[in-house]
């Protein structure tokens, strides 16, 4: 099957584009709330270039309940990053979650392109 | 395993285990207890670092978690555990945040008196976090710790859960939510261009086959990623808002060390990681030498014109940094030791200026400088440290800061680079000195410049006895006064190993003279303070065309610093489009 | 065989753009639980079991409960204020 | 900065990058066909050395077991900073009125929700249980237990109402199983030290191969990572689901107060 060259690069591209729309998201929301799910869109193309880095083409996953070990396997140290990945993106989500509804119990607005510190809404 | 080997991770399990230990039965505490556990842990980790740097000197300290050293491994070039190395300036780093930490907890001995003792648990993480941004050795590793320091800046900046500190937090967070994205990035490259995360290892493979996109790509978004959380322009706009509405004994740990470590850790990969070809990151060199001239007027042009006090100290650390990233950019061993003087120097003058803002906060229910006016007259302890911080700052030539300014000059290599230096020190120095002497003495002029910056009526909690508060501050500033030449030793020894930790050698540090610069450093801060005290109000039309010129880029430099968080994401990824422009141009 | 995963990778940039372009954030809650899941998929074709169960309770149970109980509880203090 | 100048600059950017991130893509290592040795030397070496199976989660809980601890440390960071910032001026009591957007109906649960929920509740606890026991040996781990049975804990809120739902999954005690998990861990890296191992050292006897006891410490730390994840996001939902609360009198001063 002969490998196209895109083909061999789509994981790098699809993240480049999930991290490029991830910051168009945030430069453009208008909702604390819709900025945080943009935020979470940017960090799922740091999974997707990860994982991509670790995949090998035949290989089956790094469990080897049911394959003996020395199968071939995909690169375990890549999906430890991500998990821990994954634990940051939920804390930092919550983190952000909560001080967005703090921002709205005090002053009733969850626009980010108008809330600024020090300086009132605009 | 040799004593210091063993005793090496304690320094970041021990604030972990007491954070937990403090979570866990935080229901069940008598109501001191966290403070008293919190302060014994702070000092018992300083004391730990302060004999680990000095082991250190001989060589690096170094301990394989798990047992996985590379040899066990038996597979030779391949490195499959996580390693502290601590060499002495890591060692002496990690020292220095654990003193500012018990400076800090001392300070806000009462200031949290709720039963659950939360701030203290943030605070100890935020300590482990930056122990380990210290001391790891491996890539991945000092992500960790990064986020770890980020996610525990985050929660304690908005504590106050005032309006604008729960907005300033909200910019915080997502500014460094993206630098933390992009050195994810950064690592994800270079694992698949040099295969192994351990700095030294990444060393040798980029030396193997040369700087290629891929480690180049990894190098520029780790940098921008360190650049943001060391506040350098055009990264730096989250700092300001951060700071400024932060807890006071937060923003001490802030101004003080945390801002410093971004440049301390990019330091450290220039030169284990990305140092081996000389001529392979020259116009990166060049750029970062451009940014730092850059944030350091930028930083000090919008210090003169604050009238909040903890914002003018916020971008009085901005201005600092870039005089920092000016030494560093050159990553020789003078530019390292340079960096470490100067980092400790204000770092410990910070600490100790916004301690004061604390004070005023607490006391006196304002932090506005012109709200203040004539206010502090009662609290002269405090005036006394903010005015001998504020003469510091402006090049008064004793103490750690003076030699650390003199290390600056000597590393610096071009002319430029130098009379920013000079501008910046003055207008910080000027800034700090003309707040302090309307709010105590009462001397001033009329408000020019800084009538129209952002400000906010706030106050801090109010029952804590002053000498209490004072106390931390002048400790730390007594420490500032202590004359530099008795450090020149240990950075002479411990400058070279921080670029290579196996480095044997001693780095020659020019000798402490009175050269012209600090001379013109401390001219221009008492003119610069002279003009504002004899500030009359303009009366005659061409005064007031002066004004409104002088005025102009104050207010212009003031629309860019919005507060809005869309820009601050723009403005980072020009950031970034900039660093991977003067690295692709490499080739 | 590579196309499962090609297609799959292509899916959840098209997934990742839908929650960006859901301007309303109610909707965009359901995008992200559906992201999450499209992620899932892409994570077990990578060969990643753990990072896929992981990413299934957390990026499209718990999160995005989180989103939308932050929502109901604007929704509560907008009526108050 | 207006709309249309942050889009331009960000064009600007995004058009100075895009032919570099191309330069990189294509010299990245064709997707596939990955040259690092570090993750095959993992593969070939940990089933001999620890007698497990699951080579993430001896990647994660032995080989680089202190970027667990950091996660972890993280965890408890973000539930800590959470729940300070969500308690605020509220306190920690319980409301027991729900809070209700006015013109919204409210629909009483019928018997087939609860009756499901109950059930689900306790199936999901189970399945989370299996997951984190079987941490080292098939896919799973204390990170992904833990949290599923922490969404199984929120199960049980639509089973029964919401004060009883509080009863029985206190705040204090999921405190106290999160302290408890991330000090258990601490423990589990600093102990060796006293025996002049080094930290994080597996110890323990490293049980038999594919068997739930396997891999020494690493079962020690599975276990208090999972009890850190229950602890830590079943508090996050307790306090989340407390702001949907109706409040007694108002939490919002009217003039700015710290």
């Amino acid at each position: 099957m002969t490998s196209l060259p895109w083909l061999a690069a789509l994981p790098w591209l699809a993240a480049a584009w999930l991290f490029a729309i991830g910051v168009y998201g945030v430069v453009t929301s208008r909702h604390y709330v819709h900025l945080i799910g943009c935020l979470s869109v940017c960090q799922s193309s740091t999974y997707m270039l990860l994982l991509g880095v670790g995949f090998r083409r035949g290989a089956g996953p790094p469990i080897f309940y049911d394959h003996p070990p020395g199968t071939p396997a995909v690169d375990p140290v890549m999906q430890a990053l991500v998990l821990t990945d994954i634990v940051v993106g939920a804390a930092v989500t919550a983190l952000l979650l909560v001080i967005a509804l703090q921002v709205h119990k005090r002053c009733g607005l969850v626009d980010p392109q108008r809330l600024r510190p020090l300086r009132g809404p605009k | 395993m040799t004593g210091p080997e063993t005793l090496l991770p304690l320094v970041v399990l021990a604030p972990l285990g007491m954070a937990a230990l403090l979570a866990t039965i935080a229901h069940w505490l008598p109501s001191r207890m966290a403070d008293v556990l919190a302060i014994l842990t702070a000092l018992g980790i300083m004391l730990l670092c302060g004999w680990l740097a000095g082991q250190a000197t001989g060589g690096p300290i170094v301990h394989w978690f798990g047992g996985w050293t590379p040899d066990a491994a038996h597979r030779p070039g391949v490195i499959l555990g996580i390693a502290f190395v601590a060499d002495p300036a890591s060692a002496a780093l990690a020292a220095f945040c654990a003193l500012l930490f018990a400076a800090s907890f001392l300070f806000a001995w009462g200031y949290f008196d709720e039963v659950h003792s939360h701030f203290h648990i943030l605070m100890l993480l935020f300590l482990a976090a930056m122990e380990g941004f210290c001391l790891t050795h491996d890539l991945f590793n000092l992500f960790v710790w990064f986020e770890l320091m980020s996610v525990a800046a985050f929660a304690l900046t908005a504590y106050p859960l005032g309006q604008s500190s729960l907005e300033g937090a909200f910019s915080f967070t997502v500014t460094n939510s993206f630098a933390s994205f992009m050195m994810l990035m950064g690592i994800g490259l270079l694992y698949a261009g040099t295969g192994t995360l351990d700095f030294t290892a990444i060393g040798q493979a980029m030396a193997r086959h040369g700087p290629d996109p891929v480690i180049l790509g990894g190098f520029c978004l780790i940098a921008a990623a360190l650049l943001t959380k060391a506040a350098i322009l055009p990264f730096h706009f989250w700092l300001s808002d951060a700071h400024a509405v932060a807890p006071t004994p937060v923003s001490v740990i802030f101004s003080g060390v945390m801002v410093g470590l971004g440049l301390f850790a990019l330091t450290k990969l220039g030169g284990q990681s990305f140092g081996a070809g000389e001529g392979a990151m020259a116009p990166v060199r060049a750029l970062l030498l451009w940014l730092g001239v850059a944030t350091a007027v930028v930083g000090g042009l919008m210090t003169w014109g604050q009238r909040h006090l903890k914002r003018l100290l916020a971008f009085s650390t901005v201005s600092h940094l870039g005089i920092m990233l000016l030494a560093v950019s050159a990553l020789k061993p003078l530019g390292a030791a340079a960096l470490l003087l100067y980092l400790v120097g204000q770092g410990l003058v910070k600490a100790a200026l916004f301690m004061v803002a604390g004070i005023l906060l607490a006391l006196r229910a304002s932090a506005d400088e012109i709200a203040l006016y004539r206010e502090g007259r009662g609290l002269w302890p405090a005036g006394v440290v903010m005015i001998l911080g504020g003469l510091i700052l402006g090049g008064l030539p004793i103490g750690l800061l003076h030699g650390g300014g003199h290390l600056i000059h000597a590393a610096v290599p071009s002319r430029v680079a130098e009379g920013a230096i000079i501008l910046s020190t003055a207008l910080t120095g000027a800034a700090v000195l003309r707040a302090g002497l309307r709010i105590f003495p009462g001397w001033s002029g009329v408000p020019g410049v800084e009538r129209g910056a952002p400000t906010e009526r706030e106050h801090e909690k109010a029952d804590r006895p002053l000498w209490l508060m004072v106390l931390p501050g002048a400790l730390l500033l007594v420490l500032v006064l202590a004359p530099s030449s008795a450090a020149f030793p240990f950075l002479a020894a411990a400058a070279p190993r921080l670029l290579d930790p196996w480095a044997a050698g001693i780095a020659t540090l020019p000798e402490e003279g009175g050269t012209l610069a600090s001379g013109a450093t401390f001219a221009a801060t008492l003119a610069l303070v002279a003009m504002s005290l004899l500030r009359r109000r303009p009366t005659g039309r061409l005064a007031r065309l002066a004004a409104w010129g002088e005025r102009l880029p104050f207010r212009a430099l003031e629309a860019a610093h919005s507060g809005v968080v869309s820009d601050y994401v723009t403005w980072m990824t020009a950031g970034l489009a900039l660093l991977a422009v003067a690295a692709a141009s490499w080739r | 065989m590579i196309w499962p995963v090609a297609v799959a990778l292509a899916v959840a940039a098209l997934s990742g753009l839908l929650v960006v372009l859901s301007r309303d954030p109610k909707r965009q809650v359901f995008a992200l639980a559906a992201n999450g899941l499209v992620l899932a998929v892409v994570f077990f074709l990578l060969r990643a079991p753990d990072v896929a169960l992981s990413e299934i309770a957390v990026g499209s149970a718990i999160t995005p409960f989180l989103f939308l109980v932050t929502l109901s509880a604007i929704a509560m203090n907008r009526t108050r204020s | 900065m207006n709309g249309r100048w942050r889009l331009a600059l960000l064009a600007l950017a995004a058009l100075l990058l895009a032919p570099l991130i191309w330069s990189v893509a294509s010299a990245l290592p064709p997707f596939g066909a990955p040259e690092a040795a570090y993750g095959p030397a993992v593969n070939a070496l940990l089933p001999g050395a620890r007698n497990v199976s699951n080579m993430v989660a001896a990647v994660n809980f032995d080989v680089r077991g202190i970027d667990t601890l950091g996660e972890e440390s993280m965890l408890l960071c973000a539930v800590v900073g959470a729940v300070v910032l969500l308690r605020g001026r509220r306190g920690e009591d319980r409301g027991d009125r729900a809070g209700r957007v006015p013109g919204r109906p409210i629909v009483e649960r019928d018997d087939a929700t609860i009756l499901a929920c109950r059930i689900a509740a306790l199936l999901v606890l189970l399945f989370g249980a299996y997951v984190a026991l079987h941490g080292t040996v098939t896919p799973g781990g204390g990170f992904q237990g833990g949290a599923i049975a922490a969404s199984g804990l929120l199960l049980v809120y639509p089973g029964e109402d919401y004060s009883c739902w509080r009863a029985l999954v206190p705040g204090t005690v999921l405190t106290v199983i999160e302290g408890a998990g991330a000090l258990i861990f601490v423990l589990a890296a600093a102990l060796p030290l006293a025996g002049g191992h080094a930290a994080l050292a597996n110890i323990l006897p490293l049980g038999t191969w594919k068997d739930l006891y396997s891999g020494g410490v690493m079962v020690v730390v599975n276990f208090a990572v999972a009890l850190a994840v229950v602890g830590g996001f079943g508090l996050l939902l307790i306090e989340f689901m407390e702001e949907t609360r109706a409040p007694e009198e108002d939490p919002v001063p009217d003039e700015e107060d710290r």
